[in-house]
């Protein structure tokens, strides 16, 4: 029902419980937030830091107990803000938001799935390979992450844990760990040598660009999470319009068919804040 | 399902009887094709102006009780960028498209507009109304001199039938709707989000960048639907298109009823989708034959009589 | 529980901030007692005028979706009957009896006041906003220069502070208000309802038999709010009682911040009961002991620092 | 919750599905509403008859497929105007209101039980009868009814079959049935010789005086149903006010200690339009 809608995901405020720096530039924050609780793996929330701005962050963790997590890299006046803050100081929220990433319609024990993560795009996927996953008890788990170089790899621990029975590769591009270079590269020697039941990918549009041409051309399903300009979060404004889609409400998690739809968009270009369009240099 | 769902206004057709209020959705080409595709009958793009706007840093929006209070600021890429989109949207659609602006003189206005109609815009509408950029929107929009110099200013530049969107942050809204009629134009859009704010109680701060915002969706339904009724009492002959918190076909029902000619759905669109103009033009299709009406023009005003 | 609720306003002292909004169960003694006992810190009668009115033919009020319309009419048993009730009031509540008046003219409400003071009340408050009866509020209450006489005639004959409820329904509501701030008003209530109408898609007609009503309830609250936001600003140091859609201890404190000294209540009882005035007590008192606020007043006004 | 009380009783139209002439002055209207029929007995609605009024009126059965009825009484514009409606013409409802009549505490099978209705007043003590009191399961039920004459004494169908293994005693001031003169005198006689677990009344006020005057005397539990004008019936607008009360939202039932709290208005005076007393003719 609309007003119970509206109603329901009104602005609440809750405190910094605890801050984990993940790397140089990322920190994990964590707080409680009992509508955010019931997010599924993909889905987003609006973080409010009072004063400053309103941004939309993937949701890391959420746990029955109700604290939820998010990771953040500093890249701006917001970001930068938020890693200032400390402990018991007061946050905003509204979500969560979006659809979630889903898992493929295949026996129990006999999928074999393959995430892909750039950056804090790790974080979502982590939370899809923990929770998320449970209904189909993956026989399978491969993870490919990628960073820059080995100290701004994520999540390296939660990674370990969760690949005991899977495979982890990572990629850097100064090759301080595993393989030197680029995420795409081992991904095409995995597509040339096994089928998936599912590919799960979030980080840089770029990467994400290059990661659905590459199943593309494998025909091998993906669902990637897209990230745009948002401003209101509910497919109301059109700030984060990618083709038809509106990346809030429609996405932020758009399988091939989708991402087919919106090539010519995907990696290329984005909406301005004043809702002209930008080509990005990397084409 | 078209049929009996066509109506006229100001010499345009519209398949269906609800169009996209501006400001929602209405950036690119391909989501308005989406809404149209999904049932609307128009779309009105987003207020576009003079020079490229950023729009206020978020947050922009608030979730309020029944209702939605924002002040995103106008973002807007100007019209020079836009009336490349103004073609794209024509390409893709063909249905009206009205394209909204907005200025800070009747010059500007004036400028926009042309440009606007010269790329292919149906329609104009003019915001004059908007509750939170200063010198625009509220400060025209309220002052019927002002208004009425706007209007000429539009309606000596442009052939295409030209929309007024007015405020309902006025003392007699009915006053305004005389200046800008009598001033030539062709349709009034009634109304515009009211003067709001939102205030967080853990802070003590407001919560919008911009500290004040207008408020639009469910909560305003009944005041906007008085807006209506008082034009249509005072301004029989203009045509109306009703706007504000509008959100399923039975609201549409009550708007036609009181006076308004077409309609415009925003707010709505957040909790329902775009799915929800076919929700709604289904809805009044079947209240039309269930009455035994043969269309909603026999209706538009029905409150009034006696 | 008293301690740090306590108000004080235009010389009056309140133990609780909230009081009963005018029009509201406010016509006979032992009701004004039982909202007393539930936690008020004062009630406004009914509005009074010169003469007896029946007021409207049911249906007088419509449930709007989060919030209500009436056009009650302004039904009341004039001054000369009410004095009798105003004696009895005073003799069973100690706390202040705030008696709301209208009139048609500014020596219509000069009389009534001067009865009224003279029966004892302790403040009184200027209808002049009413928006469903004509030829009073709306008209007065919309118009600075008429407003501003009405405001002189009131404080010439009467001794006691004098508030004056402004409308929303207006284009700038500081104007109103220091039209009558100018004229004397020790302080301003923010604000009566909203300009509404409910219409009935089954008999396509208007619900209310006076047609035209005035919106209350959450669904105004953040506009009222914003009313107190643009008082407070503008005229910092008058003092407001903010009014419209507070429902929980959460939307009083939201006044506070925006800039209200106090604050009345109206519809939310139809719902919680007089007992709200309690709840909102208790949660008020949390908030403050919380936060160590060690007064209302501290509060007062807080959003606006930036 | 507030909001969704509100929006939960705004005003929906129905149409008369049927009509029935239950005496010269008295129809029953019955029609189909969702929330109504939930209803409990003693509660009443707001009947909205499009372009004319909108008048409180008690429920008088409301069944588990979600209709109900309603019995009127023609005494002026509204009821008038009602009486002249057919079935298929549309009505609007608000409701149910109020509170309602509450089974006495006592074990089941154990209960004496008296209800003594005037009028339409016996509409809502016919539906206490039928579902109000199954939980309890009276192990006697008495029913003291009262009209003028004969042809106006009301459903008299239904009361022979409520009392088939209790005691009906009809009053007529003119003795054209059962006791010739009112009611309250085979309640005298009555409260002499047994004692009860609850009397219910309804009916003119005059008459419910005299019973909660008669009841006070010996010592016995009384619940009576109070009318007076009503606007909002919500319990906003102070219309309907007794005393300290609002007949529409803390009555309209009343039990001994209430009515002794407004005794000193209860058949004496009420609250015109304008809000100022009226001292009624008979005290
Ligand atoms: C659905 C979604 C999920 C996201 N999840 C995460 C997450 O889990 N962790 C994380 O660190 N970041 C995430 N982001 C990106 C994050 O929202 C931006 O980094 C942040 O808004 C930048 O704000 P800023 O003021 O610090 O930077 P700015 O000074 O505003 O800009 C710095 C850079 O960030 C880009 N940017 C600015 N605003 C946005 C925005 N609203 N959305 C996307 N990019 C933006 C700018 O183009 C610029 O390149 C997510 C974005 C989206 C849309
Ligand atoms: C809680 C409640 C339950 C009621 N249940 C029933 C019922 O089941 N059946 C039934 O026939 N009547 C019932 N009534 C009374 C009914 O509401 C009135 O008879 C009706 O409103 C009169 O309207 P009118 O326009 O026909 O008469 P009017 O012309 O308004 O008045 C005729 C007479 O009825 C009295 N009256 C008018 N309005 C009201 C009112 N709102 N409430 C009470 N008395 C009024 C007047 O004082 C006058 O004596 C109930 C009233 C209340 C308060
Ligand atoms: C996010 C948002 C942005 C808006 N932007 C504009 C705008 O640019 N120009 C305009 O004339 N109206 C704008 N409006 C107002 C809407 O067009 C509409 O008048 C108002 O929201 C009431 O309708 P609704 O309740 O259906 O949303 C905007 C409304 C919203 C919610
Ligand atoms: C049934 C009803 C009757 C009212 N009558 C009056 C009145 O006589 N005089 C007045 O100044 N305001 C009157 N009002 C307005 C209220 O005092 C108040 O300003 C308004 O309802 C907003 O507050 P709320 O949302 O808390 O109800 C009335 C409101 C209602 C709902
Ligand atoms: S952020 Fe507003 S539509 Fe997506
Ligand atoms: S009818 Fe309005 S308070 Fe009872």
């Amino acid at each position: 029902m609309l007003d119970y809608l509206t109603a329901a995901n009104t602005l609440r405020t809750t405190k910094i419980e605890q801050i984990i720096t993940e790397s140089p530039s990322v920190k994990t924050f964590i707080f409680k937030d009992k509508q955010c609780a019931k997010a599924k793996p993909g889905q987003f929330l609006m973080l409010w830091i009072p004063g400053i701005d309103e941004i939309p962050l993937s949701i890391f963790n959420a746990t029955k107990n109700g604290k939820i997590s998010v990771s953040v890299k500093a890249v701006g006046e917001a970001t930068q803000h938020l890693h200032n803050m400390k402990t018991k100081e007061t946050i905003g929220i509204r979500g969560p938001f979006g659809n979630n990433f889903t898992p493929p319609t295949v026996t129990q024990m006999q999928a074999n799935i393959l995430l892909i993560g750039g950056g804090t795009g790790t974080a979502p996927l982590l939370f899809l390979a923990k929770t998320g996953l449970a209904t189909i008890k993956p026989k399978k788990l491969t993870f490919i992450v990628g960073a820059r170089t080995q100290n701004e790899l994520l999540f390296t621990e939660h990674l370990f844990k969760i690949c005991q029975e899977g495979k982890l590769i990572t990629t850097t591009n100064d090759g301080t760990h595993g393989h030197k270079g680029v995420v795409t590269e081992p991904l095409t020697e995995l597509l040339s040598q096994e089928k998936f039941d599912a590919i799960y990918t979030c980080g840089p549009e770029i990467m994400v660009k290059k990661i659905f041409e590459t199943t593309q051309k494998h025909k091998q399903p993906l669902q990637a999470s897209l990230e745009r300009l948002m401003r209101c979060g509910i497919g109301l404004c059109g700030s984060c319009t990618i083709g038809k889609y509106r990346v809030c409400k429609d996405g932020p998690i758009f399988n091939n068919t989708q991402l087919d739809e919106i090539k010519n968009e995907l990696g290329i270009s984005k909406l301005n804040p004043n809702g002209s369009k930008t080509f990005t240099t990397n084409t | 399902m078209e049929g009996n769902l066509r109506v006229q206004l100001a010499g345009l057709t519209f398949s269906y009887p609800c169009m996209l209020a501006s400001g929602v959705l209405g950036y690119s080409a391909e989501t308005m094709q989406r809404v149209i595709e999904a049932g609307a009958g128009a779309v009105v793009s987003k207020s576009v102006g003079l020079k490229a706007r950023d729009g206020y840093t978020n947050p922009t929006v608030f979730q309020a009780k029944n209702g939605l209070i924002n002040a995103m600021g106008l973002p807007n890429p100007g019209i020079e960028t836009y009336v490349k989109e103004i073609r794209h949207v024509k390409e893709l659609i063909c249905q009206p498209l009205i394209v909204s602006i907005f200025g800070y003189s009747a010059e500007d206005y004036a400028i926009v507009a042309e440009k606007a109609a010269t790329a292919g815009a149906d329609a104009l509408e003019l915001n004059v109304s908007c509750p939170h950029v200063k010198q625009t929107g509220a400060e025209i929009g309220q002052n019927p001199n002002v208004l009425s110099e706007v209007v000429k200013a539009v309606k000596a530049a442009v052939n295409i039938p030209v929309f007024v969107k007015l405020s309902p942050n006025v003392t007699d809204i009915t006053l305004l709707a005389n200046a800008a009629v009598n001033a030539g134009a062709d349709a009034l859009t009634a109304v515009n989000t009211l003067k709001a704010i939102a205030i967080d109680i853990e802070t003590t701060k407001p919560v919008l960048s911009n500290i004040k915002g207008g408020l639009s969706g469910p909560a305003m339904k009944n005041i906007a639907l008085r807006c209506v009724y008082d034009l249509k009492e005072k301004l029989p002959n203009t045509p109306i298109i009703g706007c504000g918190g509008v959100s399923n076909w039975q609201d549409a029902i009550e708007f036609f009823l009181a006076g308004a000619n077409a309609i415009q759905i925003g707010t709505a669109i957040a909790y329902e989708g775009p799915e929800v103009f076919q929700t709604i033009n289904l809805g009044i299709k079947k209240y039309l034959e269930k009455k035994q009406f043969r269309s909603i023009e026999e209706i538009v005003g029905l409150s009034h009589r006696r």
